[in-house]
């Protein structure tokens, strides 16, 4: 099935009256999700957003609950807004980082309401990705520019439609209620089958990356990897996958709010104790534990690899620390016989 | 020092006209004795300024400035030793230069003229420290609140 | 290019094989297109990765502190002032520092040319002209279009302190008026400030990459990691962030060599320099000081005069 | 725990006295509003709850009464940071919240039918109160062995909970040996490091547990003292301190290794620490 693009414009646009449209939106020179009243205001032919769509459920900075203190009591408000929601133009990487996601904010103890009340009040319309950069590295981690993980359902762009591929039964049920939809021609046909096979070229291979990370808590190769890392929050801030948060407080006088904001693993103070003492104290054990995390720790907990290879954090890094090269030597890294 | 204590300022009572908060920091040899002075030889000054006293002009840290406004001050007023008279010799000297940086910085950002002031008030010279308090008041009362570049927003921020 | 490079190797080869230091800091080529990346090297064959282009864009004044023992450093102009505001502040000692100069006529902006052509999948780098394919298409540039902003004013392009220099000196252009773009911002009015600087600080996502980027950033503690008090908060409120960047920059006061690497590590590309740029412009105005130009010459908040302006005191 | 983890419950500050000599550590004592909160707030020894100081923050503190004495919960608090002076300086009456119970608790299943030995140092005694005070219960008492309890501090002052130790001296029940590090006059006790003390009282490991909390000192020097009397891992079991943000193993802080030390903690076996990495 395709729906035409001035079709689909005037379907977003009637969406748009009582549904919150976020999508990605060009604001200063930069591509980030932002909420929009009409399909003229997205942005076409964009390689992926700035910062990750991970905002989109775990936003930068966000109140938990408010509280007033009057005489010794106090009153507590939660602070949770949630509004029926379609994000469209999620790439199929930000899409599948958000069920790894899913498996953090609701784990087998607990259910982070925040996270998972928008991610279930929200439709997610990926769209796949026409072309791939040099730094992109999806299909070496198992999925693809046009994979359908994570999302409702899947856009296509054939230049005047988008091709459309219902995922799951929230999905089907949008694509059941959507007019417009015609047959794919032949010509879309062959388009398409271009479009699928459509991969990423990187050298990075993760078949037997956790087995070897079992192994490689004291290996040498920790020591010089850290070394030119600034241990600035860029490439964590930038990464879909990552979840690590910080709670703080704010109080004017007598009214306060609990609030949750990203942090950041590289971050000295992540783990340091009230006693002063740093179970990871520098930038070696900290690059360690975003490696160990994301390609051990995780596969262990999870099942899955934290990294969805959207070449992000690569970008961002302001010395080049490129995570490929990190990959490969890891690989290529002999153990030592202990 | 604690920057709560800006919060508890006296609740004036509520006339109409703007009434504007100013922080004060007033080098305790100096101007805090001025201060003391104008008070003790009953001459008026609008009472807006909260009074924090500092050891010395040299002491102040642009911190101190920055915070005060992002809390809620309208105004801040920094007063010390007209230079050569201060107690540590070199204190209002050393503050001079930072003060010179720390106007034309905060001036370059879109921080109006009249906001942050800084004044060299001696021991000796109550009256002026009231013109200068009632100045710096009517011209803060002309601006109007501080909703400017340093104002954080309504119950954001911390004062712990 | 290359032979400048050749000389850096033969000299870090030889320092290394006297054991005059126990390590080069210096850059090698990165993996992406026109972006070299910081690297150490410890061991005499390692010498050949070493590089020296127009896209080694980082301060590696940043690192001298954390690596103890003795260490030679490719340093260009803004790199050396950094090292000499460094030995000022008794942070790194002179006999530490072996310091490979080398002439530097500017450092290529990524976002310029990424603002035209979408991410770079490659480029040619030919006297003065860059060739580059882009996602969205493929351009050339003159070099001189895509410069840094920094090295567009720059005016000590020669390193002012070294042991050994490599290439030629590069005469420093007389720009007609200095600190053109302040005075261009200061003429404007107060509320067109405002707007753009509350405009540029609500892209900061308080990542941090200026202050870690930047040499002159060394506090053990930061102001915005204490939480007694609480100066900050972790949020991204605007206000919040132009208080951090205005506070940093007054904390850089006096001291800021102007090397530009605060606003290239940025992922969000806000215009740090239009703070710390009116700072230095006003030492050099009011107190004729140029930070890390000479080691005699204290930074500026570090002394004072009588006669020192005072056109900061309140109206009366 | 309700459906959202972040909300705290709001409990009145009862008591809030003082409980070492240096005046760095204060007991609070917290009474439940309502029989709802209570009956949610169910909870066994080990575990730990966030406490809100408002206007300050919120840190985790193990809870140190046990779930026989019912209506309060008890934590005793260090003076360390700002939420834990906020906790000083709070007066009987006001408020705090309390977000809990968090995290796994003493194996106290297979503690049954066997020995315990409880190894504390410090002000590391709270949970350990919970524990021995909970098997002390005459409701439990007579599912296990003897019970030894060995606590040791640098000097009188700093032993916490005098009281309950002046009681448990008197309880048959219990084999209670207090010790500090170097004599002090006005002490007839005995003298000793905890571990040297350890290596005297503990004369076997056969059908024995033993919980050692401790600064990293004292639990450095005691482990090789179990180990010669050939404690096996799995049998001595120790409770870790990390930073801690959501407790509830969501923002990525307390963990060492794959495990989160909020939520697969903080009470670990020494078999489960020695496949961990060694980051804590």
């Amino acid at each position: 099935m395709k729906i035409s693009k001035d079709k689909w414009g005037q379907v977003f646009d009637a969406l748009a009256s009582d549904y919150q449209m976020l999508a990605p939106k060009e604001d200063k020179g930069e591509v980030n999700f932002k909420r929009v009243n009409c399909f003229s205001e997205v942005k076409q032919g964009y390689l992926n957003t700035k910062l990750p769509a991970k905002a989109l459920f775990f936003p930068q900075h966000e109140t938990l609950f408010t509280y007033q203190k009057e005489g010794q009591g106090i009153t507590v408000k939660n602070a949770l807004k949630v509004e029926k929601t379609i994000a469209f133009g999620v790439r199929p990487c930000d899409a599948r980082a958000f069920l790894l996601l899913d498996k953090v904010f609701n784990n087998d103890q607990y259910r982070d309401p925040y996270y998972c009340d928008r991610r279930d009040t929200t439709l997610v319309i990926g769209l796949a990705c026409s072309q791939v950069a040099p730094t992109c590295f999806c299909s070496q981690m198992g999925l693809s520019p046009v994979s359908t993980a994570g999302t409702d359902l899947l856009f296509i762009d054939l230049g005047e439609a988008y091709a459309v591929e219902a995922v799951t039964e929230k999905g089907k049920e949008f694509v059941a209620k959507l007019q417009g939809l015609e047959e794919l021609n032949a010509e879309d046909q062959v388009k398409l089958e271009t479009l699928k096979n459509l991969q990423t070229s990187s050298s990075v291979d993760i078949s037997a990356l956790t087995e070897k990370l079992d192994s490689m808590f004291d290996h040498p190769y920790w020591d010089s990897l850290h070394e030119k890392c600034l241990g600035c929050n860029a490439c964590t801030f930038s990464c879909p996958t990552c979840h690590c948060f910080d709670i703080t407080e704010e109080f004017r006088k007598t009214e306060g709010n609990r609030v949750r904001s990203w942090d950041s693993c590289m971050a000295p103070l992540f783990t340091k104790h009230g006693s002063g003492h740093n179970p990871r104290e520098d930038k070696k054990a900290r690059w360690r534990q975003r490696m160990m995390h994301k390609f051990n720790y995780f596969v262990h907990n999870n099942g899955d690899i934290a990294c969805v290879g959207c070449g992000r954090c690569l970008k961002a890094c302001p010395v080049n620390m490129d995570l490929r090269q990190v990959i490969d030597a890891v690989n290529k890294a002999e153990l030592v016989v202990k | 020092m604690v920057m709560g204590e800006i919060q508890e300022s006296v609740n004036l009572p509520e006339n109409q006209e703007f009434q504007p908060k100013i922080v004060a920091f007033l080098c305790n040899w100096c101007s805090y004795a001025g201060a003391d002075l104008a008070g003790v030889s009953r001459i008026q000054y609008p009472a807006t300024i909260r009074t924090i006293r500092i050891p010395c002009s040299g002491r102040i840290n642009p911190l101190y400035i920055l915070k005060a406004m992002a809390n809620g001050a309208d105004g801040v007023l920094v007063s010390g030793c007209h230079p050569g008279d201060c107690h540590y010799i070199s204190g209002n000297f050393v503050a001079r230069r930072k003060f010179a940086l720390i106007k034309s910085l905060l001036t370059h950002v879109g921080l109006e003229e009249d906001r942050v002031n800084f004044s060299w008030v001696s021991a000796a010279e109550g009256g002026r420290f009231a013109e200068v308090v009632k100045g710096v008041t009517d011209r803060v009362s002309a601006l109007g609140p501080n909703n400017g570049v340093f104002k954080v927003a309504e119950r954001r921020g911390t004062d712990e | 290019m290359s032979k400048v490079i050749e000389e850096i190797h033969a000299a870090a080869r030889q320092l290394l094989e006297d054991g005059k230091v126990d390590v080069v800091i210096g850059f090698e080529k990165g993996t992406l297109p026109l972006k070299a990346t910081p690297c150490f090297i410890r061991s005499p064959q390692e010498v050949e990765k070493l590089i020296w282009d127009e896209t080694c864009d980082n301060n590696l004044a940043n690192y001298v502190r954390q690596i103890k023992g003795k260490k030679a450093i490719v340093a260009k102009g803004c790199d050396t002032r950094a090292l000499v505001v460094l030995m000022q502040e008794n942070q790194v000692a002179r006999e530490d520092l072996y310091i490979l100069g080398v002439s530097c006529n500017g450092v290529i902006n990524r976002k310029k040319i990424e603002a035209e052509t979408g991410e770079i999948l490659s480029a040619e780098l030919a006297e003065g002209k860059i060739s580059v394919q882009g996602m969205n298409g493929s351009k050339e540039f003159a070099f001189a279009d895509v410069k840094d902003d920094t090295c567009q004013s720059c005016r000590y392009p020669n390193p002012v302190l070294e042991d050994a220099h490599f290439g030629d000196k590069v005469e420093t252009g007389n720009q007609e008026v200095p600190f053109a773009d302040v005075v261009a911002m200061e003429e404007k009015s107060l509320l067109e400030r405002r707007a753009y600087f509350q405009e540029e600080m609500a892209k900061c996502i308080r990542c941090y990459a200026c202050r870690n980027a930047c040499p002159m950033c060394y506090c053990n503690e930061c102001f915005v990691d204490c939480n007694s008090p609480k100066w900050l908060t972790g949020g991204v409120d605007p206000a919040e962030n132009m208080m951090f960047q205005v506070g940093r920059s007054l904390h850089l006061a006096g001291r800021c060599v102007d090397c530009g690497a605060c606003v290239r590590a940025c992922p969000q590309g806000v215009d740090i320099r239009a703070l710390s740029r009116k700072v230095t412009k006003d030492c050099l105005t009011m107190y004729r000081h140029e930070a890390g130009v000479t080691l005699e010459d204290p930074p500026a908040l570090n002394q004072f005069s009588t006669e020192d302006p005072q056109g900061f005191l309140v109206k009366e | 725990m309700g459906q959202n983890p972040y909300l705290p419950i709001t409990m009145k500050v009862v008591k809030n006295q003082i409980e070492t000599e240096d005046r760095n550590i204060k007991t609070l004592v917290l009474e439940f509003l309502n029989k709802q909160d209570e009956e949610n707030f169910k909870y066994m020894p080990g575990q730990f709850a966030e406490i809100s100081a408002f206007g300050h923050g919120e840190a985790p503190f193990g809870i140190a009464t046990s779930p026989t004495e019912p209506g309060i919960l008890k934590f005793s608090i260090a003076k360390v940071g700002c939420v834990s002076k906020a906790l000083h300086l709070i007066e009987e009456g006001a408020t705090v919240g309390v977000r809990g119970p968090m995290g796994n608790y003493y194996p106290i299943e297979q503690f049954k039918g066997k020995n315990v030995v409880i190894i504390g140092g410090g002000f590391a005694f709270t949970t350990l109160r919970s524990l021995a005070t909970y098997m002390l219960d005459e409701k439990h008492r007579g599912d296990y062995g003897d019970i030894t309890v060995i606590y040791g501090a640098r000097n009188p002052g700093l032993l916490l909970y005098k009281e309950e130790l002046a009681e448990w001296e008197k309880n048959p029940n219990i084999n209670l040996v207090t010790t500090i590090d170097k004599p002090v006059d006005g002490w007839n006790g005995r003298v000793g490091f905890v571990p040297a003390v350890t290596e005297e009282v503990v004369k076997t490991s056969v059908d024995t547990y033993a919980v050692v909390c401790g600064p990293p000192a004292m639990i450095k020097f005691t482990l090789p003292v179990l180990e010669k009397l050939n404690f096996p891992p799995e049998r001595i079991i120790t409770s870790l301190e990390m930073r801690m943000k959501c407790g509830l193993g969501i923002c990525g802080r307390c963990n060492i290794g794959p495990k989160y030390v909020c939520k697969d903690g903080p009470v670990f076996s020494m078999a489960e620490l020695k496949e961990l990495p060694p980051e804590y």
